[in-house]
């Protein structure tokens, strides 16, 4: 176990640094001239702009800059952004605790609505899977803006149930303001993921060694539980392993929606804005913490399975 | 005509086969059998090239090849008995006709070429495998276990087969199996392994009769057959 | 991973399958069937209900709705088929070249799709179209490159599982080449695998690009695009004028769904065993 | 006396007939043979005993274990009897105990469940784990399927079905996977276990010469059907029906080597295919008119109607 | 059809605010400003914002007039010469007193090239600015300027704190840096993304103009229905520039009003390519003719607005002596509010073009200039054009303005405009001298050059606007920008409060400070 922990960390690290190379390398072939978004607004002169290129190292040779933003980075500081002037860290840290609980929120219902419906779908007898079937089928297929603005309308503007935006202070009131983006947001995902859980569920209740734990008179509820859904788990934990890793770059749509300051506007904004030091730093955060999170699921399900820790093990 | 010395395969420091060694004439057929995971697919797959030896020779002269235990994944699903034989006859530069002749020669109707394996039966598809095994005319035919999987009575129909087919072919085998009536019924030597090593080889007749190793004599004594009362190991002497 | 297919209910399957021949028909005659100009804009008439003239009504530029919807359906399927079919035979061709040749050539390769798996594919479809310029292609050709790491995974893992089975091992026996092998045999095999991803790929892909044009950075307008289409008409939709974004949702959902039914069905059919 | 007894049992999933009319009384104490090849229903009949038929079977006829229905057992009166009376061992013992948990997980569950305590609960899998031959058993309740070899996860599995004390255990076809040696000790645990506990036995093989072996009487099945019951002590001799004398005598061993075997043309058959008449008619070398028209009834021993002929 | 307008009044002032409120929320459709440094405030959310914390030296009227603001006289002494005088008793936050030098400071920073700051043009033609006394500063001109004292009412004349500001350095204005000025509202935080907050100056030098609300949030709702939807369920409590698309739902609702009132905000397409058919005066007169405005105005701005003959707006002379003399020549342009398709094509066909194809621009996201490129696409059509839409990333689309890389392709873009502070030389000059920034076409006119260069140096404020009605004379018909239509300004107040002023002036004036209980 140890040695598949520490062989999934090393998978993690050259993930990680060859996606730097990655981000750094198709930013620097973007198009586009950040000396004269560091220039200002105005016609800047010829020499105004040397001189920016010369203090933010843009001449030098691709290693070269390429090493400056990564010793930056080691050393915690990823520069400061080409158009609000402010410390990378600082528009990150102040987003970060929104997204991260905006995440984790949508993970949740993701998770227990997911896997609950899915369990359902495969349980339930067939009227119930075809509900869900049909259910679930125009959640996938439903844009996560065209879920916001139902949501809004219905539970804001109508029930007036929950805020229209913004991301509250103070953990209930951020709760209540995110309830309508973490909706959004999972829709789709919840779908997907009940899916996957009800083929699951679906081909564990077929699996011999279901059959012989009902054979051997344990009750329906221990034979789900303990068998059905604690063999379908690594695969389900596994989907929505990604799903979640995934969910902090997919909140983009959705924060853009409900007006929330997040880390996935923030990628969009700077993305639009040309803010290629904030479109560094935030995708390699972002696609560090996706293989972060994959790791860790990678880790619980091998402790769930332990035969997925073997060597050579897919 | 295959000479297997001093065999050695490891797989990530597991030793699956040790020090084998064996030979088939031309023309022979030579038993494999042994307990589970004893290394006799290894060899098969050794000898046909699937897998290379960690150390050892295998000196074959003419070509080998090989008919495998599960009839229903060794034939391609997508491809028609036909497609599936001409196929090879092409790829070794023989006359298509010759496929009207392996249909007969494995004892299957003609009409069943368009058909694909699916529609097929086990004992129909094991006989297919062994079509498109003898369609390259290999001087070797390596079977692993390739009756195992099949009902006592298609599994007659096979050996029958498999002994008509030596007959007009002269092709050797190497026959890999569990069922040491099989052995007796298709064989001429036998070699008995394992844990990955030869324990005791030669004429089918000597070994099965008079089994020196005392893994060969249990093997013996553990075939069901009037009279045979199952005893456990531990109260074995 | 099992491969997600919608579980359809067999009887619909012909249902769904006129469907889809109605929407390949409608993009393929879209200039001949479609009743008005799609750009065809008449401001004093925006906004216009359902009637005869306008069955679905009109939008915010007074366009009609029916046409537009008719013409859109051209660029919502190419986008994402193009999508699937380059994601598609990228991923497929890595896969089974990794599944294949095994060793360090697979190590590799699923680092490198790893790396990239890591790339959210919407992000990535976000980030490259802000940075490189919007329009049709950049989307494309960014959510193509996301989508290759997804189907390559499971299509590595049904070729490893493929490549292991006796009658791939039996053709080795008999001496046929690599190439032959994979070509004629491993890829006909796996291609109802295939076709299942690309169904459901396609599906992923309509919403994808629907969500691009959402943020500005997909198709341009006025192009009828359904993605498009829900877009420019979700400001309209709390005005009280929802048609534009409800018929083309509607139109997406019901494509998707059914398109999924009939490449799974189909994949059943020719394929015997998807999983 | 009687502990099971299949009265006409009819079996049909989705409306194709598996099983067709067995009949077949098992006496406390006794062991019955079930042969035939794939697809004769052997597995069927035996499932039917515990109700774990696939979705959409119906039944038809009745079992009776101990006397009562099981058919007509309500859900508490089904558990009590799956996991205290009768016991199934399978074929794939890797099918059969779930991977991801633990031996010991698998051997206590059903004891747990029935509220016996953790550690007595270990305590007497680790007894019944020595008592079919494993050794070392502390450590193997930690272990995990994939770690142990086929043939030590088939004990652990009759280790599992004994430790309830069960009257009546169903192998259904309990050593296929297994080799020679080890299918040996395999039926000798069970055959050991069964002259210790006066346990009632059915026994699903292919293989005859197994089942004559550990058993005292021998069904032999074909499509759906069973065609011959007989002692197994005279199966050589007794055999009377063409199919039972076609499986004797296409086995390699029935021949001298170098002789052809007897073979049977055709392909077995099943339930679903089987022709209107006997359901050998069509490979049966003896077949007249009557067999492919008339369905010929079970006497006594046999389903042939040229039983007093052969 | 249903979007036929009703009746629209315009408003200069909503009804005066009754008493203090205690929090305001307030939207900013623009997003979250990049920095609220007055020299790096250049659009509309950190103008809304930044105007309420760094005054000016002169106000804003809502009829967009000037009076005294933290000057108490700006005085033109000769054509280059102007003296600032300064209120006494003005404290900044801290409570330090303005001083000549803060305002020299504030005004030189635009001069500074390292700063780049977006007024460096205002401050184009000046040769000095130094401290003539206590309260005095002088800023002496190369050339005459008569745009530069209307000027000083915008975000050009904003003064901070000397001392503060050159110890912030880089991060002045920016959410970490903060700011000091003297405004009626202090900077008490800014949450990344989310929300600024304005805490009020109870210290403010003009009692009569203390703000009514103790506080005021402003937070970020780019997302048209998202503003709207929190607009009418009352969680955000008003917005400048609420959505055209917004129009018939917010005046339906029961939660506020939406208030009208005059705006200096035009749409309009311009001309961007130096060579092709965009640069020929009759294609761009015969686009012109192809769109009707009446409906433009109707169907993009939902009735919202007029149709304008020129670019420069007549909002913006209101408060000048020389009102008639601007107001005449406006009416003696010629009015293409009509479309004539046949004179269109007759030009088109006259003036056969190289080749037919156009490309328009328009920044991604905004619904109305994208309904504007539509239209135009249409027109173009019909006069047997093909025009491209392209829809650009906000930042592409800006630097389109400075950068003639990126207008590489474009003939035209459609966009919109504005001016923050009053003077009918605001635009004109920029944009149809020979090599000023925004004559794209290379438009030149010797005539029109004449007598827009004596515009700007003419001291006579009648003489000067004399002047320039006869250079629009000769400009404004040759359309380098194509005017579709003035908008008004679109208010919307939650019944709770009152006291906005409706006029476009906001822009440029401390208004949130007027913004009270109803
Ligand atoms: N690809 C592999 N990787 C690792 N170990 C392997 C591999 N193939 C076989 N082995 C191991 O090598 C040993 C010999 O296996 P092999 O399949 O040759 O046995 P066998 O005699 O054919 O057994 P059986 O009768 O069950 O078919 C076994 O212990 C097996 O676990
Ligand atoms: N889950 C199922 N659904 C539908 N039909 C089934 C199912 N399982 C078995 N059958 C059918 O029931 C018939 C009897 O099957 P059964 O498993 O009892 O045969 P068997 O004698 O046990 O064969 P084997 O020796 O291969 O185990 C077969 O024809 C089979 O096709
Ligand atoms: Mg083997
Ligand atoms: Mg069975
Ligand atoms: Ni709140």
């Amino acid at each position: 176990m140890t040695g598949f922990v520490l062989r999934r960390l090393a998978g993690v690290v050259t993930t990680v640094a060859v996606a730097s190379v990655v981000i750094f390398g198709a930013l620097y072939l973007a198009p586009g001239d950040p000396a004269s978004l560091l220039a200002g607004g105005n016609q800047p002169d010829p020499a105004a702009l040397a001189a920016i290129r010369e203090r933010h190292h843009l001449d030098d040779p691709f290693p070269v800059q390429y090493w400056h933003w990564l010793s930056g980075l080691l050393s915690g500081d990823p520069g400061v952004s080409l158009v609000l002037r402010e410390p990378v860290t600082a528009l990150i840290g102040a987003r970060i605790g929104t997204t991260l609980l905006l995440v984790a929120y949508a993970a949740v219902l993701i998770l227990t609505l997911g896997v609950a419906t899915g369990v359902l779908a495969a349980v339930g007898g067939r009227r119930v899977d075809r509900a869900l079937t049909v259910l679930t089928t125009v959640l996938m297929a439903a844009p996560a803006f065209v879920a916001a603005i139902l949501l809004i309308w219905l539970f804001a503007t109508t029930l007036s149930w929950f805020p229209v935006f913004g991301s509250g202070t103070g953990f209930a009131d951020r709760i209540h303001h995110l309830t309508l983006p973490a909706l959004a947001l999972s829709g789709g995902y919840v779908a997907y993921v009940s899916r996957i859980t009800r083929s699951e569920v679906r081909a564990e209740l077929a699996a011999d060694h279901v059959a012989a734990a009902r054979g051997r008179g344990l009750p329906r509820w221990t034979v789900l539980r303990r068998h059905v859904l604690r063999n379908a788990a690594p695969p389900i934990v596994a989907v929505s392993g990604v799903t979640v890793a995934g969910l902090f770059a997919a909140t983009a749509v959705a924060e853009q929606a409900f007006g929330v300051a997040g880390l996935g506007s923030l990628l969009v904004q700077s993305a639009a804005r040309q803010d290629l030091i904030v479109v560094q730093a935030l995708s390699l955060l972002l696609v560090t913490v996706f293989v972060v999170v994959n790791m860790l699921v990678d880790v619980l399900n091998a402790t769930l399975d332990p035969r997925l820790a073997k060597e050579g093990a897919p | 005509m295959l000479d297997v010395r001093d065999l050695r395969k490891e797989y990530r420091g597991a030793i699956a086969v040790d020090g084998v060694s064996f030979a088939v004439p031309a023309g022979g057929s030579l038993a494999v059998v042994g307990e589970s995971g004893s290394g006799k697919t290894t060899c098969a797959r050794i000898v046909t090239g699937l897998e290379k030896a960690t150390s050892g020779t295998v000196t074959l002269h003419g070509s080998v090849q090989m008919v495998f235990q599960d009839p229903y994944q060794s034939l391609d699903r997508r491809q028609t008995v036909r497609g599936c034989l001409a196929e090879v006859l092409a790829h070794h530069g023989r006359d298509r006709s010759r496929l009207g002749e392996l249909l007969d020669l494995v004892g299957l109707d003609r009409r069943l070429g368009d058909a694909l394996p699916r529609q097929l039966s086990g004992g129909q598809r094991q006989r297919v495998a062994i079509a498109r095994a003898l369609a390259a005319e290999p001087q070797l035919l390596v079977l692993d276990e390739a009756v195992a999987a099949l009902d006592v009575s298609i599994q007659a129909q096979i050996l029958n087969l498999l002994v008509d087919a030596r007959a007009a072919t002269g092709v050797a085998y190497l026959f890999i199996t569990h069922d040491l009536s099989v052995v007796r019924h298709v064989c001429t030597d036998v070699v008995v392994m394992s844990r990955g090593r030869v324990v005791e080889s030669g004429p089918v007749e000597r070994v099965l009769h008079e089994p020196e190793h005392g893994y060969t004599r249990r093997l013996v004594a553990s075939v069901p057959r009037p009279g045979w009362v199952p005893r456990r190991a531990v109260n074995r002497d | 991973m099992t491969a997600l297919a919608i579980p359809v209910v067999r009887r619909a399957v012909p249902f769904a399958a006129v469907i889809c021949l109605l929407v390949v028909l409608t993009a393929i005659l879209a200039p001949w069937i479609a009743p008005y100009d799609p750009n065809a804009i008449d401001p004093l008439n925006a906004y216009a209900p359902f009637s005869a003239a306008h069955p679905l009504g009109t939008d915010d530029l007074g366009r009609d709705l029916l046409s537009r919807l008719i013409h859109g359906s051209r660029t919502s399927l190419a986008g994402p088929l193009i999508v699937v079919v380059a994601a598609g035979t990228i991923g497929a061709t890595l896969a089974i070249t990794a599944a294949w040749f095994g060793g360090w050539f697979d190590a590799l390769m699923s680092r490198a799709l790893d790396v990239l798996f890591a790339f959210p594919g919407l992000v990535l479809a976000i980030t490259v179209a802000a940075l490189f310029g919007s329009g049709f292609i950049t989307p494309v050709v960014a959510l193509s490159v996301a989508f290759v790491p997804v189907i390559a995974r499971v299509m590595r893992a049904a070729a490893l599982r493929e490549r292991n089975l006796p009658y791939i091992e039996a053709l080795r026996v008999q001496g046929f080449g690599a190439w032959r092998i994979c070509l004629r045999h491993l890829v006909p095999n796996l291609a109802p695998l295939l076709m299942v991803q690309a169904a459901i790929g396609f599906g992923y892909a309509m919403i994808d690009l629907a969500s691009i044009s959402f943020l500005g950075l997909g198709l341009q307008p006025p192009a009828a695009d359904w993605g498009l289409m829900i877009a420019n008409g979700q400001p309209s939709i709390l005005a009280g004028f929802p048609q534009q974004s409800v018929t083309a949702a509607v139109a997406v959902v019901i494509t998707v769904v059914a398109f999924t039914a009939v490449a799974e069905r189909l994949a059943t059919r020719f394929g015997g065993d998807v999983r | 006396m009687t502990l099971l007894q299949f009265d006409r049992l009819t079996v049909a999933v989705s409306g194709r007939p598996v099983l067709r009319r067995v009949t077949l009384d098992v006496a406390a104490g006794e062991a019955v043979g079930l042969v035939g090849e794939s697809g004769s229903g052997k597995s069927m009949t035996v499932r039917s005993v515990m109700r774990l038929l696939p979705a959409g079977a119906t039944v038809g006829g009745t079992v009776r274990f101990d006397g009562a229905d099981v058919g007509a057992l309500d859900a508490a009166g089904l558990r009590r009897m799956r996991s205290r009376d009768v016991a199934m061992v399978f074929q794939d013992p890797r099918a059969v105990v779930n991977p991801v948990r633990t031996v010991g997980d698998f051997l206590t569950e059903v004891l747990r469940d029935q509220g016996t305590g953790r550690s007595e609960a270990t305590r007497r899998a680790a007894a019944a784990l020595s008592e079919v031959g494993v050794g070392d058993a502390m450590r193997r309740l930690q272990q995990r399927p994939y770690e142990l070899s086929g043939g030590l996860l088939q004990r652990v599995v009759i280790a599992a079905a004994l430790l309830t004390g069960p009257r009546l255990i169903l192998a259904d076809e309990p050593t296929t996977a297994l080799d020679t040696t080890t299918q040996e000790e395999v039926v000798a645990i069970l055959a050991e276990q069964r002259r210790l506990r006066g346990t009632t036995l059915m026994f699903i093989t292919h293989d005859l010469e197994l089942a004559a072996a550990v058993c005292d009487r021998i069904a032999v099945m074909y499509a759906g059907e069973i065609v011959e019951i007989l002692p197994a002590a005279r199966l050589h001799s007794d055999a009377r029906h063409p199919y039972t004398r076609a499986l004797l005598g296409s086995r390699p061993g029935a021949v001298a080597p170098g002789e052809r075997l007897r073979t049977v043309p055709g392909v077995p058959q099943s339930a679903l295919t089987a022709p209107p008449g006997c359901v050998f008619a069509d490979r049966c070398p003896h077949a007249e008119a009557r067999c492919r028209d008339v369905r010929p009834v079970f006497t006594g021993s046999a389903a042939c109607h040229l039983l007093e002929v052969l | 059809g249903p979007a036929a307008a009703t009746t629209i009044t315009l408003v200069e002032t909503t009804p005066a605010a009754t008493g203090d409120v205690a929090t305001v929320t307030w939207a900013l459709p623009s997003g979250e400003p990049a920095s609220l440094d007055p020299a790096r405030t250049g659009d509309y959310s950190a103008n809304t914002v930044g105007t309420n914390l760094c005054e000016s030296l002169l106000r804003l009227e809502t009829d967009f007039s000037t009076s005294p603001g933290l000057a108490s006289g700006i005085v033109q002494k000769d054509p280059v010469t102007v003296v600032i005088t300064l209120r006494d008793g003005v404290t900044f936050w801290d409570g330090s007193a303005l001083t000549a030098d803060d305002v020299v400071y504030s005004l030189s920073r635009h001069r500074d090239p390292e700063l780049a700051s977006y007024a460096a043009h205002v401050f184009a033609n000046v040769a000095a600015i130094e401290a003539t006394g206590a309260l005095e500063v002088t800023v002496r001109f190369r050339k005459p300027d008569m745009q530069f004292v209307p000027d000083m009412a915008g975000v050009p004349g904003a003064i901070v704190q000397k001392a503060f500001t050159s110890k912030a350095g880089p991060a002045f204005g920016t959410a970490t840096g903060g700011l000091m000025c003297t405004g009626p509202f202090k900077l008490a935080g800014w949450r990344n993304g989310a929300r600024i907050t304005l805490e009020r100056n109870d210290s403010y030098w003009d009692a009569a103009r203390r703000a009514k609300a103790a506080r005021f949030d402003f937070v970020f709702l780019t997302d048209h229905s998202t503003l709207t939807s929190a607009l009418l369920a009352g969680e955000v409590d008003g917005v400048y520039g609420a959505p055209v698309g917004s129009i018939a739902a917010l005046r339906r609702s029961g939660t506020g009003t939406l208030y009208f009132g005059p705006s200096t905000e035009t749409f309009s397409l311009g001309a961007v390519a130096a060579d092709g058919p965009a640069a020929d005066p009759r294609i761009r007169q015969a686009l012109d003719l192809a769109i009707d405005k009446t409906s433009y105005v109707a169907g993009v701005l939902k009735g919202a607005g007029e149709p304008l003959r020129t670019f420069t707006p007549p909002l913006s002379w209101q408060g000048s002596p020389a009102k008639a003399v601007y107001d005449a020549g406006y009416a003696a342009l010629p009015d293409t509010s009509k479309a004539d398709l046949e004179a269109a094509k007759k030009l088109v066909t006259a003036a056969a073009p190289s080749r037919t194809d156009l490309v328009i621009a328009t920044p991604a996201g905004d619904q109305s200039l994208l309904q504007t490129a539509t239209i135009a696409q249409d027109a173009a059509r019909q006069i047997g054009l093909t025009m491209t839409v392209r829809q650009l990333q906000p930042a592409e689309f800006a630097g389109l303005f400075y950068d003639p890389a990126l207008r590489q392709g474009i003939d035209f873009i459609a966009t919109t405009g504005y001016l923050e502070v009053p003077g009918a030389l605001y635009y004109a000059p920029g944009f149809v001298l020979e090599g000023a920034p925004f004559n794209w076409t290379n438009y030149g006119d010797a005539g029109v050059t004449a007598n827009l260069v004596g515009a700007v140096s003419e001291t006579d404020p009648a003489k000067s606007a004399e002047r320039f009605v006869a250079a629009q004379a000769v400009f404004g018909p040759a359309k380098l920008q194509i005017t579709l239509a003035g908008s008004y300004n679109r208010l919307f107040l939650n019944k709770r409060i009152t006291g906005a002023p409706a006029s476009f002036s906001y822009i440029s004036s401390s208004w949130a400070a007027l913004v009270g209980a109803a």
